[in-house]
């Protein structure tokens, strides 16, 4: 399968199933809230070594949140429930609580599963925080010196999707950058997943173990273009450059659709291939099989 | 599903209690069958039909095309479906309510919404004393739900109250929010004297001036997000018209009662 | 005080005999209705079948024994012309029976015993009941009802009690003799005199008995007490409560200090306030302020009541139903509603279509509007006193008088029963026994059960 | 006209007759139990259902100025649950104070048929009489409270106790009660005085030179040498408070080995340290309990659901109180007494209130001679009345018993004997002697209650055994026999009557009325020649 003349391997997109959470912080103007979102989603690309996986899911239009304020969504994922409100409180904590102007509200507000976060941020107040409950939902007045920060109670927590991805081969590591770019600028439109990497991009694909360390992931080496003739490489001649966009979903249906978006769009001259990484099915719940994702999409 | 439609007939000056006029008690009715439910008519029980005219099996739908000013008790208690009234209501309507909607175009006797659990209780025109309020001795008068008044409301509005969202577009009596727990109010035109009297927690917002108690405290003027929240919820959720430099507006806060806990707060609008 | 030396002034006449025209004697330990100390230790010579002399009783008291109602030997009335006491009953309980929505109302100024009585006409009729003190009286009970009180009889005031605040209240003229019995006498744990502190509306006279006055502007008055409750609280005021007070915050910081170091403090008001001065906040206001107090020291709040036996009315209703006063029968059990139930509002709103009146003079009780919609509906009055409405009700029942020419059980206004022995002997039943028999009456005529 | 029923066929518990289970006819003429009847005698057929005989309640609050305030104070509380007039039967309100009318039909409707009002203060008594003529159906009577009077505590001081006896023979003479009573020795006069309380059995009351230690003493005496039919009735200090269970032991010693009755026991049976976190000491108190033949106690059951803490014992009223938030009456009264009221509700999920919970059946399930332990809840302090029929199921099932360990709280179980679970099952019999034969060979009563012989009052309750379910047998008797008249007919209440109000009349000596005279002439509010309760305010014409 090709499209726009790339080679589509016949391979999938190994993910597996975390636990995700959405937080929509607003603020008294745009950029305040998008400055707390980018600090909360900080240091968030992996759940290896972050604990956590976030990023920004977009911003909201004043008329889409519930104080009517410009907002940013953030959508952030680990393991299981626990593992998301113990980051998502941290982090909230550290990042909006303490930022200038910010409330920060649940976006899963259908969810059963509820994880307490204002619960748990409200005894920042010292036992002067104040609840009040609006339209059935608790939220927290926590006193600050700017003023109240407010936060709602709980969170509601879904089964969700990570570890979907793809990889670029590249002719050129400009070739390969330039179509991941384009890739993230496309996926950007998608609610419900984000990108975690820096830039939405993610270099350094890891394998499974390692060699002489004891440590629990370690460079992708088969993907290495240096270590081509030095290790039993997975890339095609040709191939001078791997780039991987890495999507975490609230739904599997979501990152399926990141990935319709993100692949056509990396589909550039220069680009020899796309793949994408999986454990040979061993390790993840879902195969996203890449050639079924692009049926019917325009070649 | 259509409306079950009760005219109400020649109605006595002995009062007429009539809690059976609550949706799930008409609901899979036949029109007969509304019609024999009983009535209390001074010191002896009726049948509703006695005094109204039943059109329409029982449904969670109810309407009743006059005023029943005399009549009390008129969706007390009721949990589900949506009952109007196109005119009046007696004493304690939608009292203890837990769910449904219920829409009452005239005024409103006393205690209405009182220690109203849930749902949605609007008053097109004005609201007796002890809206929302605790009946005597009780430990908590509303503790959930909404009870909107289109009109004026009497004295003790939300007395006790533990729980919900109260709004009013006219005037509020004297001992607005007495004695309340938690909760919210929300006074669009002025209020009586003594408002928020023995707060304990809660919020009573006013977009006028009120008399304060000397046992508040002028906290600080700031725009609470909260309230931002609020007054949206009133606004998209019930329709109640709030002008938009109240949501997003400048508040003075003054917090109290600290002749009582001292957690609650009076909010008064000062500007956009 | 004491009424001898106008003894004869003014004759009562009527019904009230003694057994031997001429004999006289002495009756000690006479029990005094006209105010709420309910004195008992009143002296009263009876002559003739008249009390003629009232000792140890104030002006007041006076006035209540020696004025005994003139009856002209009626017993009763039907229609307005003279009945038998039994036919006035029996038109009465045709009247009522009848009556889909009737009201009794009054009891101030019976009874115990025909209290009683009288709940059980109004279960037996699911009538509408309440006492001719609610309207007075309610928001001081509905206080009570939402946060207690922290009280005492009248002996702990007597034997304790250094500190006596009168909080808009000068007893020396509602209720005469309580300083002489319960705040100058020498009590087991004060001796010496004992500090009275007078609040007052600023534009009236204060007691004569305080040794200090503090005027407050009338209308201030819960915003005194609410901010004096802060202050006892350890709370700080801020600079804008001295505009809601009407009084310097310091006078009151001082005052809540005076309160906070005496022995045994006794806040007096009056539980019944005139219509004009009744506030829903004003009583809660008390009771919350001495139950503040009493983390400090004993304090009591004492809520003065007015004449006749209306404590009584309230705690006879409360034992026979659970509720004080405003108590509906019409579902076959009772149920409180003060405003719903309360006979001005059940009169304005013409809810009634038939009332009894039971000791009281409605017109010393009820708003006009109330009185001119009882003008309209059938009534029938069991009373001791003959009245302009007795005279012209459907049925008109004299009584004896309650504790004066018929045994009766009396309550003080700290709740405390007595029991008012008959000084003079009467043709006349007493309210108990025409009550007893009314009941008696609407028993035979309405079914236990379902429309009459 | 004679009266005659015959109940025939019943199986019989009549623990005072040592009946086990017979079946026997009950012979029954005016009002009273024969031995036999005439066989044309009307017959009730009985075939298959329990007798015992009617329930006599010895400690619980149904009448009284604390009482109707606590009426007064709670119409939420009767709102909810209406008792209708039904035919002659007047109607009233429930709840954990219901009216008068509903209090003595409620009664009846449990099979109970004597009850005893265990706190009036003797200014109350007046209006506690007038409350009693309206409670129908069942025979009661009052306690009145002696523990804090000033005129007593000052006679004790002064080391007279003749005059302090004599003073108790009066009072119960003349306000027409039943049995002394004491509560919180001297910690009442101490919390008027300054709103404080006593601790120690020794510590001495407020300037008065008398300790409680003495007023138990002096007033277990008087009751004895008064004959009392009923000893002292104790409420011991330190109610509810950890470590109490010391007080209490020391306050059983304190009485010499005369008789007397400790009340609420439950309450009483605290470890740990005041201020802390209470633990059971039921063993240790009934250790004494069952070894001392003087002493019997009632338990106090507490039983989940709403209650009204309604007590003498101003400190107590206070300290719930500030425990709870909830509204709060005191009334300092008459140099006599206190009175505190607070609603209040046992939950299940709480901690404290489990471990009360357990504490009370400990000390049921552990009692080695029941004639000497009676079942109540301090109605309405532990719970209604309403809810002995339950608390029999717990005694008697251990199965649901079990189960509904499982349901509290576990942490309020810790430290106490029921967490490992206790076998007794309480059996008809036994269940009969606690809640019949014994509170009324307690009350002196045996004579003519608590028991179906010849020359009993014919109150007599019949039940379908139910074993499977105890709480449904109990709480609805097909019928109920007041004085020989059905009050209960297939499990409705029909009809009522009017039982007598019981009252001691003692012998003492009428020179100690001079001096009480005196006292109340400078301290009392009242005259002393009005104080005595009249023949004509005691019981219906």
């Amino acid at each position: 399968m090709r499209l726009n003349g790339v080679f589509i391997e016949d391979t999938f997109a190994e993910a597996f199933a975390m636990s995700g959470a959405r937080a929509v912080i607003t603020g008294r103007t745009q950029a305040w809230a998008r400055e707390a979102a980018t600090r909360m989603t900080g240091f968030a690309t992996s759940v290896i070594g972050c604990k956590c996986e976030a990023g920004i899911e977009g911003d909201l239009p004043a008329d889409a949140t519930p104080d009517g304020r410009p907002g940013t969504s953030v959508l952030l994922f680990a393991f299981n429930p626990e593992g998301v409100q113990t980051r998502i409180v941290e982090r909230i904590g550290q990042c909006v609580l303490t930022c200038p102007t910010t409330a920060c509200y649940d976006g899963l507000a259908e969810e059963p599963v509820r994880i307490s976060v204002g619960g748990q941020l409200r005894y920042f107040g010292d036992k002067f925080q104040l609840s009040k409950v609006i339209d059935g939902r608790r939220y927290w007045r926590v006193p600050v010196m700017e003023g109240e920060f407010l936060v709602e109670e709980t969170f509601g927590a879904r089964p969700a999707v990570g570890g979907g991805n793809f990889l670029i081969l590249g002719e050129s590591a400009d070739a390969a950058l330039a179509a991941a770019e384009a890739a993230v600028a496309a996926m950007g439109r998608v609610r419900g997943v984000i990108l975690p990497f820096p830039g939405g991009i993610v270099r350094s694909g890891s394998k499974v173990g390692s060699r002489h360390y004891s440590l629990k992931a370690t460079t992708n080496d088969a993907y290495c273009p240096t270590l081509r003739g030095m290790v039993e490489s997975a890339l095609p001649d040709g191939v001078n450059s791997v780039l991987e966009i890495v999507i975490d979903g609230l739904t599997v249906e979501a990152v399926e659709e990141a990935m319709r978006v993100g692949i056509p769009a990396a589909c550039r001259p220069g680009v020899h291939s796309i793949s994408a990484g999986n454990y040979g099915g061993k390790l993840g719940q879902y195969a996203l099989h890449l050639r079924k994702l692009l049926e019917g999409v325009p070649a | 599903m259509t409306a079950t439609v009760l005219t109400p007939l020649d109605l006595p000056r002995v009062p007429l209690e009539a809690e059976a006029i609550a949706p799930e008690r008409l609901a899979g009715r036949s029109e007969r069958e509304v019609a024999l439910l009983p009535v209390q008519i001074g010191n002896a029980t009726a049948q509703l039909g006695e005094f109204f005219r039943v059109r329409g099996a029982g449904s969670d739908e109810i309407r009743i095309d006059g005023d029943v000013s005399r009549v009390k008790g008129i969706g007390a208690g009721m949990t589900r479906g949506r009952l109007v009234v196109e005119g009046g209501v007696g004493m304690h309507a939608g009292a203890r309510m837990r769910g449904g909607e219920l829409v009452v175009m005239g005024d409103a006797g006393a205690w209405a919404g009182a220690e109203m659990v849930g749902g949605v209780l609007r008053i097109g025109g004005s609201a007796g004393d002890h809206a929302g309020a605790a009946y005597p001795g009780s430990r908590r008068g509303m503790t959930g739900g909404a009870l909107l008044v289109g009109g004026n409301a009497g004295r003790e509005l939300g007395g006790v109250m533990r729980r919900g969202l109260i709004a009013v577009r006219g005037s509020a009596g004297d001992y607005s929010g007495f004695n309340m727990i938690a909760g919210s109010i929300v006074l669009c035109g002025g209020a009586g004297r003594r408002t928020a009297a023995g707060m304990k927690r809660g919020s009573l917002v006013a977009f006028r001036s009120l008399e304060l108690l000397p046992t508040f405290r002028y906290a600080c003027t700031y725009r609470p997000e909260f309230l931002a929240l609020l007054l949206r919820t009133l606004r998209d959720l019930f329709g109640f018209a709030i002008d938009a430099r109240y949501v997003s507006g400048l508040y003075r806060r003054y917090s109290g009662d600290f002749a009582e806990l001292g957690r609650g707060e009076i909010l008064i609008w000062t500007s956009d | 005080m004491g009424g001898g030396d106008r003894a004869g002034t003014r004759e009562p006449q009527g019904l009230v005999r003694a057994a031997g025209p001429g004999v006289a004697r002495t009756v000690e330990n006479a029990v005094c209705t006209f105010c709420g100390c309910t004195c008992d230790d009143i002296a009263l010579r009876v002559e003739g079948g008249r009390i003629v002399e009232a000792r140890r009783t104030c002006a007041l008291g006076d006035d209540w024994f020696r004025g005994q109602p003139a009856t002209d030997g009626l017993a009763a009335r039907v229609e307005g012309r003279p009945a038998t006491a039994e036919e006035a009953i029996d038109a009465a309980a045709r009247m009522l029976a009848a009556a889909r929505s009737p009201l009794i109302y009054g009891l101030v100024d019976a009874s115990g015993e025909g209290q009683a009585a009288a709940v059980a006409v109004a279960d037996l009729l699911g009538a509408t009941l309440d006492t001719a003190s609610s309207a007075a009286h309610e928001a001081s009970m509905c206080a009570f009802q939402h946060r207690g009180k922290t009280s005492a009889t009248l002996g702990e005031i007597k034997n304790r009690a250094d500190c006596v605040v009168l909080w808009g209240v000068a007893p020396e003229s509602s209720h005469p003799r309580f300083f002489e019995r319960f705040v100058r006498a020498a009590g087991l744990y004060v001796s010496g005199p004992r500090t009275v502190i007078a609040v007052a509306d600023a534009g009236a006279a204060a007691s004569r008995e305080a040794d200090r006055t503090i005027p407050i502007p009338v209308e201030r008055e819960f915003e005194t007490l609410w901010a004096l409750r802060a202050i006892v609280r350890g709370r700080r005021l801020g600079p804008e409560a001295e505009a809601a007070i009407g009084l310097p915050v310091a006078e009151l910081e001082e005052l809540a200090a005076q309160l906070k170091r005496c022995r045994y403090g006794v806040w007096v008001y009056d539980a019944e306030p005139p219509a004009e001065r009744r506030d829903p906040g004003r009583a809660h206001a008390i009771l919350a302020l001495a139950e503040a107090l009493n983390e400090h020291v004993p304090f009591a709040a004492l809520g003065l009541r007015g004449r006749g036996n209306r404590v009584g009315a309230e705690s006879v209703v409360a034992s026979n139903t659970g509720y004080p006063f405003a108590v509906n029968f019409g579902r076959g059990y009772p149920r409180f509603g003060p405003g719903e139930f309360t006979a001005p509002e059940v009169l304005t709103r013409g809810e009634a279509d038939a009332a009894l009146i039971v000791g009281c003079d409605p017109t010393e009780h009820l708003p006009e509007p109330a009185l001119h919609v009882l003008a309209r509906v059938p009534t029938a009055v069991v009373d001791f006193r003959d009245s302009p409405l007795a005279r012209r009700a459907r049925a008109a029942i004299l009584t004896a008088t309650y504790g004066v020419a018929a045994p009766a059980t009396v309550y003080r206004m700290d709740e405390m029963a007595l029991r008012a022995r008959a000084a003079l002997e009467s043709q006349l039943p007493s309210d108990a026994d025409v009550l007893g028999r009314l009941a008696d009456r609407v028993r035979a005529l309405r079914p236990a059960d379902g429309r009459p | 006209m004679t009266v005659r029923l015959r109940i025939a066929g019943a199986r019989m518990y009549d623990p005072l007759r040592g009946v086990d289970g017979d079946v026997r006819d009950l012979c029954i003429e005016d009002g009273r139990i024969v031995e036999r009847l005439p066989g044309d005698a009307p017959t009730l057929d009985a075939r298959g259902l329990v007798a015992m005989p009617g329930g006599v309640d010895m400690h619980s609050h149904i009448a009284g100025p604390k009482v109707n305030l606590a009426r007064k104070l709670q119409p939420e509380d009767h709102r909810d649950d209406p008792q209708p007039r039904t035919g002659a039967l007047r109607s009233g309100t429930g709840g954990t104070v219901p009216s008068t009318w509903t209090t003595g039909y409620r009664y009846a409707g449990l099979g109970y048929t004597t009850v005893m009002e265990a706190a009036v203060p003797p200014s109350g008594a007046r209006s506690a009489h007038a409350e009693l003529r309206e409670t129908p159906i069942v025979d009661k009577g009052f306690y009145v409270l002696m523990g804090n009077n000033e005129y007593l505590m000052r006679a004790i001081a002064r080391g007279e106790a003749g005059s302090a006896r004599d003073f108790a023979g009066w009072l119960i003479c003349a306000a027409k009660a039943y049995a002394i009573k004491i509560v919180n020795p001297g910690g009442v006069a101490a919390w008027k005085s300054r709103r404080a309380d006593v601790r120690g059995l020794d510590d001495p009351v407020d300037g008065l030179g008398v300790t409680p230690r003495q007023i138990v003493r002096t007033l277990a005496a008087a009751a004895e040498e008064l004959a009392l039919p009923h000893p002292v009735h104790i409420h011991c200090n330190n109610l509810g408070i950890a470590g109490n269970a010391a007080t209490t032991l020391e306050t059983m010693r304190a009485v010499e080995g005369r008789r007397a009755h400790f009340t609420h026991l439950q309450f009483h049976s605290y470890g740990g340290e005041p201020g802390g976190r209470p633990s059971s000491k039921a063993a240790e108190v009934m250790e004494y309990v069952n070894s001392h033949p003087n002493i019997s106690v009632d338990v106090g059951q507490v039983m989940f659901g709403p209650a009204t803490a309604m007590t003498a014992d101003g400190p107590v009223g206070h300290l719930l109180h500030q425990l709870t938030g909830r509204k709060w009456v005191n009334v300092d009264v008459e140099l006599e007494t206190g009175c505190g009221i607070v609603p209040y509700e046992y939950k299940d999920r709480r901690t404290i209130h489990v471990l009360q919970w357990a504490i009370g059946l400990e000390i049921f399930l552990t009692a080695r001679d029941l004639w000497r332990v009676v079942l109540s809840t301090d109605h309405p302090n532990g719970g209604s009345f309403l809810s002995y029929p339950r608390l029999m199921r717990l005694l008697m099932d251990r199965a649901f018993r079990d189960e509904e360990i499982k349901k509290v709280k576990a942490n309020g179980l810790e430290g106490t004997s029921l967490k490992d679970g206790l076998d007794r099952e309480y059996s008809l019999y036994e269940i009969a002697i606690i809640t019949r034969a014994a509170p009324a060979r307690l009350l002196g009563l045996q004579a003519r209650k608590g028991h179906l012989g010849p020359g009993a009052d014919a109150d007599v309750a019949l039940y379908e055994d139910n074993p499977a379910d105890r709480e449904a047998m109990f709480r609805a008797p097909r019928y109920v026999l007041k004085g020989g008249r059905l009050v209960v007919e297939e499990g409705q209440l029909r009809s009522q009557v009017f039982g007598r109000t019981l009252r001691a009349a003692p012998s003492y000596d009428r020179a100690i009325e001079h001096d009480v005279r005196a006292f109340f002439d400078r301290y009392g509010t009242i005259q002393f020649d009005n104080f005595a309760i009249a023949d004509d305010e005691v019981d219906r014409p």
